[in-house]
C-alpha cells in the first residue's frame, strides 16, 4: 500500500502536466479551426511569438506577469494583422489555408532567427519544486495545469454567458441567418482569429519560463495541438477538453510505464484508432449520443 | 486557364490511324496532362537529349548536383499523383520516403555487395508501399476526410521523427546497421545494379543516368496512368467524390490504390536519396522537410505531372541558390513564394505559362506552332 | 402486407420496390413508412409540397442516405445494404437537384468518366460524341462544365447519368430554373430515354412538365405517400389540391 | 413626404448563369401587410433574400425608407430595422430559446427600445422553454421563436418567408393570428411570401403573384376575396 501511493500520486501529477500541455497547446488552434474552418499551420509560431514577447520584455526588466501580458498582446496584434492581410482570403479554402499558413510559419521562424539570433536567454522556471518521497515536481508546471482548467472555465463562460459568445456561436451555427440579424460576420471572424491568436500567445507566455526559447520551439506544441484537435473534433470546448483528458491519461500512463517516447507513440496510436472509429472525433460521438436520445 | 483543361485532344499525326505511333500517343495523351502536341513532344525529345549529353558538358560536381535536383522529382510526383490527381492531401509523403530510405540502408548494410542494394531497393519500395497501404486503409475505409488525412499523415511523419531521433543507443541496430538517432544512419552503400562482379556501381555519372532514366520512365508511365480510365476516375474523385461513387466506382479502393502507389514512388525517391548521399537521418521526417513537397507541387501546379516536376526542380534550384547567395533569408523568400502562389496563382505557375505559351510563341519572329 | 411477403419477391415483379422505407432526422420523419412500386418501363413522377421528403426518398433509393427502417428492393433483390457504387453497377443512376457536374472539367471529360464504364477505349470518342449529340451538347464539348448555362448543366448531368446505360434513372427536378422552351426540350430527352428502355422516377414541381412526361404520379406529403394515380386523377383529387393549398388533412 | 417603406425597382437576380428573378418592381407603404404568392420554385425565397441583402441583384435598386440600400450587406440592413424570418425557421439549434430571442436585438440598434419581454407576452409557450436548446423544441415552437427573434428587435419591416411551411394546420392558424395582431399593435409593416391559400387570404391586404421569376399580376383586396381565382395561381 505505502509503495503504491507515491506511484499513483506521481501518475496523477504526470496526468495533470500532460493535460495542461495538451489543452494549452490546442485551445487556440481549436477555436480557429472549430469556428472558422481554417487550419493554422503557423499556430506553433504564434505560440513562439508569445514566448518571445514575454522573454524579451522580461529581459528588458518587466516583472514576469507583466512580461506575459506583453507576450499575449504582441501575439494578438500579430494575429489580427495576419487575418486582415492573408487569412481573410482563405475562408472556405481549407487546404489552401494550410499551405498558406505553412508559408507564414516558414517566414516567421526564419524572421525570428534573423532578428533575434538563434536563441534568447532563458527565463528560468519560477516557484521551485514540490518534493514527495523520491519524486520531485515543478510547482510551476502544476500551476500550468491549473491555468488550463481556469482557461477552459473562462472560455466556457465567454461562449455561453456573454453577448460576444452567443454571437460567435450563432455565426458558426448559421452564418447567413446571423448576418440577417445584424451580426457583422467578417468582424466576428476577425475577433475570433484574434482570440485564437491571443490564446496561442498566452500558451507561449506561460511556457516561456520552462523552455529554451528558440525560433523553432513552436513545433514542440504543434503535434500535440493537432492531435488534441483531431481527437476532439469540431466542438471547441467539449471536444478539446475530452481529448485533453483522454490523451493526457494515455500519455501519462505510457510515459510513466515505458518512458516519454512511449507516451508520444501511444498518443499517435490512440489518435489513429479514434479517427478510424470516430471520424468526427469526440464531438461526433457526443452528437451521436444526443441524436439517439432525441 | 480554361483552354488547357478543356480542349479535346487533337490527334493529327503523320502516322497511319491505328499505327503503333498513334497508339503510343493515344496512351500518353489526354486532357489530364499538359503537352499534347507535336511541338511539346519535339521539345520533350530535345530536353531528354540535352539531359543525356549534359554530363559531357559539365563537371562531376554539377552532374551530381543536377542528379540530386532531379531525384527530388520522385517525391514531388508522388504527391502530385496523390494530391493533385486524386485529391488526397497527404502531408506525409516524406514518411514513405524516409521509411524506404532507412529500409534500404538496413538491408544494403546487412547484405553486402550489389545483391544487398538490389534487395534493399526492392524491399524498401515494398515496405513504403505496404506502409502507405496500411495507413491508407485506416484512413479511407474509416471515412477520414480531407483535412484529417493531412493531419494524420503529418502526425505519422512526426512520430517517426521522434522515434528515429531516440535511436542513438547501441541497442538500436538491425543486424549490423545502426539507426544512429539524430546523427542518422551512415555508410549506406551506393546503388549497384546487377549481380556479383558484373554489377554496375551507380554513383556520380552513372547515378545521374540512372536518375534521368528512371525519372523518364516514371513520368511516361504516370502519363499513361493518369490518361487511362483509372486516371479519369482519380480526377473524378478529386472534383467530386460523391458523384464519382454514384457512377459505380469504388472510390475508397481507388484512393487506397493511388495512395499506395504514391507511397511506393515516394519510397523510391527516398532510396535514391539515401544511396546518393550514403546517409539518411530523422530530419527526413521533420516538419520542415514534410512541407517541402507541398511547396514544390503547389508552386509548379499540383494538377499536372509536368507542373510537379518543373515546380520541384525550380524551387529546389532556387532554394539551393538562395542558401548560397540569400543566406539567412532563403526560408523567408521560400515562405513568401508559397504565400504568393497560393494567394495569386492557386493553380501554380506551370499551367499559367502553358496557357500563355501560344501567345508567347506567336510573339516570336516567324510565329510558331500554337497547339 | 404480411411478413411472409416481405421476404419473397416474385421474379419479374416491380423493377423497384420500397417497403416501409423510413428516414428520421432527429425528431423529424422526413420519409415515413413509404411503400413505392415502380414497374419496368414506367415514367413515374413524384410530387408534393415543399418538405414532403421527395429528395430524401431518392437519396435513400440510390444509397446516399441510410434508412432508419425499411428496405429497398431492386429487381426483387434486397439492395438496402448495398453501397452506392454497387447500386450504380446494378443499373441505378441519378441526377441531383443542384447539378453535380465536375465543374472544372470539360463537358467531354464529364461524359468520359461515366461512359468509360460501358465503352472500350477504342470507341469512347465516338460514343462521347454520340451522347453529347443526343443532348445537343456537342458544340460545347470543350467548354468547362462550370461555364455552361444552367439548362445545359442540367442536361449534361442527365447525359452523364444516362451514359451509364441505366435501367432506372432518378431525376431530381430536371427542369428547375428552365425556360418554357428548355423545359419542353427536357421532356423530349426524358421520352427519348424512356423509348430506349430506361425506367424513370422524376421529382418535379412544374405541373405542365409532369403532364408532358408522366404515366403515373405519386404524391408525397409529410413523408408519407398521400395519393397515387394518373395525372388526371391526381389533379382532380380535392384532397391533393388541399394539401397543396396548405390546408392539411 | 413619402411613406413608402420598401421599394424594389427593376430587380434582376441570378444564381451563377441562371436568372431567377427578372425585372421585379414592387413597393410597400408603411403599416401595410403585403403577400407574395406563387408555386414552389418560382423565386419567392430569392426575392426575400434580395430584400434583406443575403443576395445581390445583378440589376435594379432596393430602396428602404427612402434610402438606397442596394449595396449594403445584410447585417447593415438588419440594423436599419429589417426583421427576417427565413423559410425553415433557421433558429440557432445549440443556443437556448432565450439566447435566440436576444440575438434579434441588434435590429433595434437604431431605436431606444427593444421588445424582448413583449416576445414572451405574445408567445407564452416560448417563456416556458426559455432555457431549452432551440434545436430541441417542436417545429411550431421554432416558428414562434423565429418570429419572436425578429420581433425582439422592434423591426419596422418584417420579412416573412413561408410562415406555414412544414407546420401543423392548427399552429398555422395561431401563428397567422399572431402576425395579424402584431402588425396591428406594433404598426410593423409586413412582407410575406406564401403558397398557403388560407394564410394569404387571412393576412394580406394585397398580394403580388410571381411565376417564372416575374411578377405576373397584383391582386387587391377584392380580388383576394375570390377564392377560386386565387387558388388557380397556386394549385397543381
Amino acid at each position: 500500500m505505502t509503495a503504491l501511493l507515491p506511484q499513483v500520486l506521481n501518475l496523477l501529477l504526470q496526468f495533470l502536466d500532460s493535460f495542461g500541455f495538451l489543452i494549452l497547446s490546442a485551445v487556440g488552434l481549436a477555436i480557429i479551426f472549430g469556428m472558422m474552418g481554417v487550419i493554422n499551420l503557423a499556430h506553433g509560431e504564434f505560440i513562439t511569438v508569445g514566448a518571445y514577447g514575454t522573454a524579451l520584455s522580461y529581459h528588458a526588466g518587466l516583472p514576469l506577469v507583466a512580461a506575459m501580458v506583453v507576450g499575449v498582446a504582441t501575439t494578438t496584434v500579430f494575429g489580427l494583422i495576419l487575418e486582415f492581410t492573408v487569412v481573410r482570403r482563405l475562408y472556405g479554402r481549407l487546404l489552401d489555408s494550410m499551405v498558406a499558413t505553412w508559408g507564414i510559419s516558414l517566414i516567421m521562424i526564419q524572421g525570428l532567427r534573423v532578428v533575434f539570433g538563434s536563441s534568447l536567454d532563458s527565463i528560468g522556471t519560477p516557484l521551485g519544486n514540490i518534493q514527495y518521497g523520491t519524486f520531485s515536481y515543478s510547482t510551476y508546471r502544476l500551476l500550468l495545469a491549473g491555468a488550463s482548467l481556469a482557461l477552459l472555465g473562462a472560455l466556457y463562460w465567454m461562449f455561453t454567458a456573454t453577448e460576444f459568445g452567443t454571437r460567435a456561436r450563432a455565426t458558426i451555427q448559421d452564418e447567413e441567418m446571423s448576418r440577417a440579424l445584424g451580426v457583422d460576420t467578417n468582424r466576428m471572424y476577425l475577433l475570433t482569429f484574434g482570440i485564437g491568436s491571443a490564446l496561442a500567445g498566452l500558451t507561449g507566455a506561460l511556457y516561456a519560463p520552462t523552455m529554451t526559447i528558440v525560433p523553432g520551439m513552436g513545433s514542440t506544441f504543434l503535434v500535440e495541438a493537432f492531435v488534441t484537435v483531431v481527437v476532439g473534433g469540431a466542438s471547441v470546448l467539449v471536444g478539446t477538453t475530452g481529448a485533453g483528458v483522454l490523451l493526457g491519461a494515455i500519455n501519462a500512463l505510457f510515459s510513466n510505464l515505458f518512458g516519454t517516447f512511449a507516451g508520444r507513440m501511444a498518443l499517435l496510436v490512440t489518435t489513429i484508432l479514434i479517427i478510424r472509429i470516430l471520424p468526427q472525433g469526440i464531438t461526433g460521438l457526443l452528437n451521436q449520443i444526443r441524436e439517439e436520445e432525441a | 486557364m480554361a483552354s488547357e483543361t478543356t480542349t479535346g485532344v487533337e490527334r493529327s499525326t503523320a502516322d497511319a490511324p491505328d499505327g503503333p505511333l498513334t497508339r503510343v500517343r493515344d496512351a500518353l495523351e489526354g486532357p489530364n496532362t499538359l503537352g499534347n502536341s507535336r511541338a511539346f513532344w519535339a521539345a520533350f525529345v530535345a530536353l531528354v537529349g540535352f539531359l543525356f549529353v549534359y554530363p559531357m558538358l559539365r563537371s562531376t560536381y554539377y552532374v551530381n548536383n543536377t542528379a540530386f535536383l532531379l531525384a527530388s522529382a520522385f517525391l514531388g510526383l508522388s504527391l502530385c499523383l496523390v494530391w493533385g490527381y486524386a485529391g488526397i492531401f497527404s502531408f506525409g509523403q516524406v514518411a514513405f520516403y524516409g521509411v524506404a530510405g532507412y529500409t534500404f540502408g538496413v538491408v544494403s548494410i546487412n547484405i553486402t555487395g550489389p545483391l544487398g542494394t538490389v534487395a534493399g531497393l526492392t524491399v524498401g519500395v515494398l515496405v513504403a508501399a505496404g506502409f502507405a497501404f496500411v495507413i491508407g486503409y485506416f484512413m479511407f475505409y474509416g471515412g477520414v476526410s480531407d483535412v484529417y488525412v493531412a493531419i494524420i499523415t503529418l502526425a505519422v511523419t512526426l512520430v517517426l521523427n521522434t522515434f528515429m531521433g531516440q535511436t542513438a543507443g547501441e541497442q538500436w541496430a538491425v543486424g549490423t546497421a545502426r539507426l544512429g538517432g539524430f546523427n542518422g544512419m551512415t555508410e549506406i552503400p551506393s546503388l549497384a545494379l546487377g549481380i556479383g562482379d558484373t554489377a554496375i556501381r551507380v554513383a556520380d555519372v552513372p547515378f545521374y543516368y540512372f536518375v534521368v532514366g528512371t525519372l523518364l520512365v516514371t513520368y511516361l508511365g504516370l502519363r499513361v496512368l493518369v490518361n487511362s480510365d483509372l486516371g479519369y476516375v482519380m480526377v473524378g474523385i478529386r472534383e467530386n467524390e460523391e458523384r464519382t461513387e454514384l457512377f459505380g466506382y469504388d472510390t475508397r479502393r481507388v484512393k487506397l490504390g493511388t495512395f499506395t502507389l504514391g507511397g511506393a514512388l515516394a519510397g523510391f525517391g527516398g532510396i535514391v536519396y539515401a544511396s546518393w548521399g550514403n546517409y539518411i537521418d530523422p530530419s527526413v521526417f521533420g516538419l520542415t522537410f514534410a512541407a517541402l513537397p507541398i511547396i514544390w507541387v503547389a508552386t509548379g501546379g499540383r494538377k499536372w505531372l509536368s507542373g510537379a516536376i518543373i515546380g520541384t526542380f525550380v524551387v529546389t534550384f532556387i532554394s539551393q541558390k538562395l542558401s548560397v547567395f540569400g543566406g539567412q533569408f532563403s526560408q523567408i523568400i521560400l515562405g513568401a513564394l508559397l504565400l504568393i502562389v497560393i494567394l495569386g496563382l492557386p493553380e501554380g505557375f506551370v499551367p499559367q505559362i502553358h496557357a500563355r505559351l501560344p501567345w508567347l510563341l506567336n510573339r516570336l519572329p516567324g510565329g510558331g506552332d500554337s497547339s | 402486407m404480411t411478413a411472409s411477403e416481405t421476404t419473397t419477391d416474385v421474379a419479374g415483379a416491380a423493377l423497384l420496390r420500397t417497403e416501409g422505407l423510413t428516414k428520421q432526422f432527429g425528431g423529424l420523419m422526413a420519409v415515413d413508412d413509404v411503400d413505392l412500386r415502380i414497374e419496368s418501363g414506367d415514367i413515374r413522377c413524384l410530387i408534393g409540397p415543399n418538405g414532403a421528403g421527395k429528395s430524401t426518398l431518392l437519396k435513400l433509393i440510390v444509397g446516399q442516405l441510410e434508412p432508419s427502417a425499411g428496405q429497398v428492393f431492386y429487381r426483387g433483390e434486397d439492395i438496402t445494404d448495398l453501397s452506392q457504387h454497387d447500386r450504380a453497377r446494378e443499373g441505378l443512376s441519378m441526377k441531383f437537384q443542384v447539378p453535380a457536374v465536375y465543374g472544372d472539367l470539360s463537358v467531354r471529360q464529364n461524359v468520359h468518366i461515366p461512359l468509360q464504364r460501358e465503352v472500350s477505349r477504342r470507341d469512347i470518342d465516338a460514343e462521347i460524341d454520340e451522347t453529347l449529340e443526343s443532348f445537343d451538347l456537342l458544340d460545347e464539348a470543350g467548354t468547362r462544365a462550370d461555364d455552361l448555362a444552367h439548362g445545359q448543366q442540367q442536361w449534361l448531368e442527365i447525359a452523364m447519368a444516362a451514359a451509364l446505360d441505366p435501367d432506372l434513372l432518378l431525376l431530381d427536378e430536371p427542369a428547375a430554373g428552365m425556360s418554357v422552351q428548355e423545359t419542353e426540350r427536357t421532356a423530349e430527352y426524358v421520352h427519348r430515354l424512356n423509348d430506349r428502355g430506361v425506367t424513370l422516377l422524376v421529382i418535379e414541381h412544374d405541373i405542365d412538365f409532369v403532364r408532358s412526361i408522366a404515366q403515373s404520379v405519386t404524391v408525397l406529403h409529410q413523408g408519407e405517400v398521400f395519393a397515387e394515380g394518373t395525372i388526371d386523377e391526381i389533379e382532380d383529387d380535392p384532397e391533393v389540391r388541399r394539401i397543396y393549398l396548405g390546408e392539411g388533412h | 413626404m413619402t411613406d413608402t417603406v420598401l421599394a424594389l425597382d427593376g430587380i434582376d437576380v441570378s444564381y451563377g448563369s441562371t436568372p431567377i428573378l427578372r425585372n421585379i418592381d414592387l413597393s410597400i407603404e408603411a403599416g401595410e401587410t403585403v403577400g407574395i404568392m406563387g408555386r414552389n420554385g418560382v423565386g419567392k425565397t430569392t426575392l426575400m433574400k434580395t430584400v434583406i441583402g443575403l443576395l445581390s441583384p445583378t440589376e435594379g435598386t432596393v430602396t428602404y425608407q427612402g434610402e438606397d440600400v442596394t449595396d449594403l450587406p445584410a447585417n447593415r440592413r438588419a440594423r436599419l430595422g429589417m426583421g427576417y424570418i427565413p423559410q425553415g425557421r433557421d433558429v440557432f439549434p445549440d443556443l437556448t430559446v432565450h439566447q435566440n430571442v436576444r440575438m434579434g436585438r441588434s435590429i433595434s440598434d437604431h431605436k431606444s427600445e427593444n421588445l424582448v419581454d413583449r416576445v414572451y407576452e405574445y408567445f407564452p409557450r416560448l417563456d416556458e422553454r426559455r432555457g431549452q436548446k432551440a434545436g430541441t423544441v417542436s417545429g411550431g415552437e421554432q416558428q414562434m421563436l423565429a418570429i419572436g427573434r425578429a420581433l425582439a428587435g422592434n423591426p419596422d419591416l418584417l420579412l416573412f418567408d413561408e410562415p406555414s411551411e412544414g407546420i401543423q394546420p392548427s399552429i398555422v392558424q395561431q401563428i397567422t393570428a399572431d402576425i395579424g395582431r402584431m402588425s396591428e399593435e406594433l404598426g410593423v409593416t409586413v412582407l410575406f411570401v406564401e403558397q398557403n391559400l388560407r394564410v394569404i387570404r387571412e393576412l394580406a391586404e394585397r398580394c403580388y403573384v410571381i411565376d417564372n421569376g416575374r411578377i405576373e399580376t397584383e391582386l387587391g383586396a377584392t380580388d383576394l376575396e375570390d377564392e377560386e381565382a386565387v387558388a388557380n395561381y397556386l394549385a397543381v
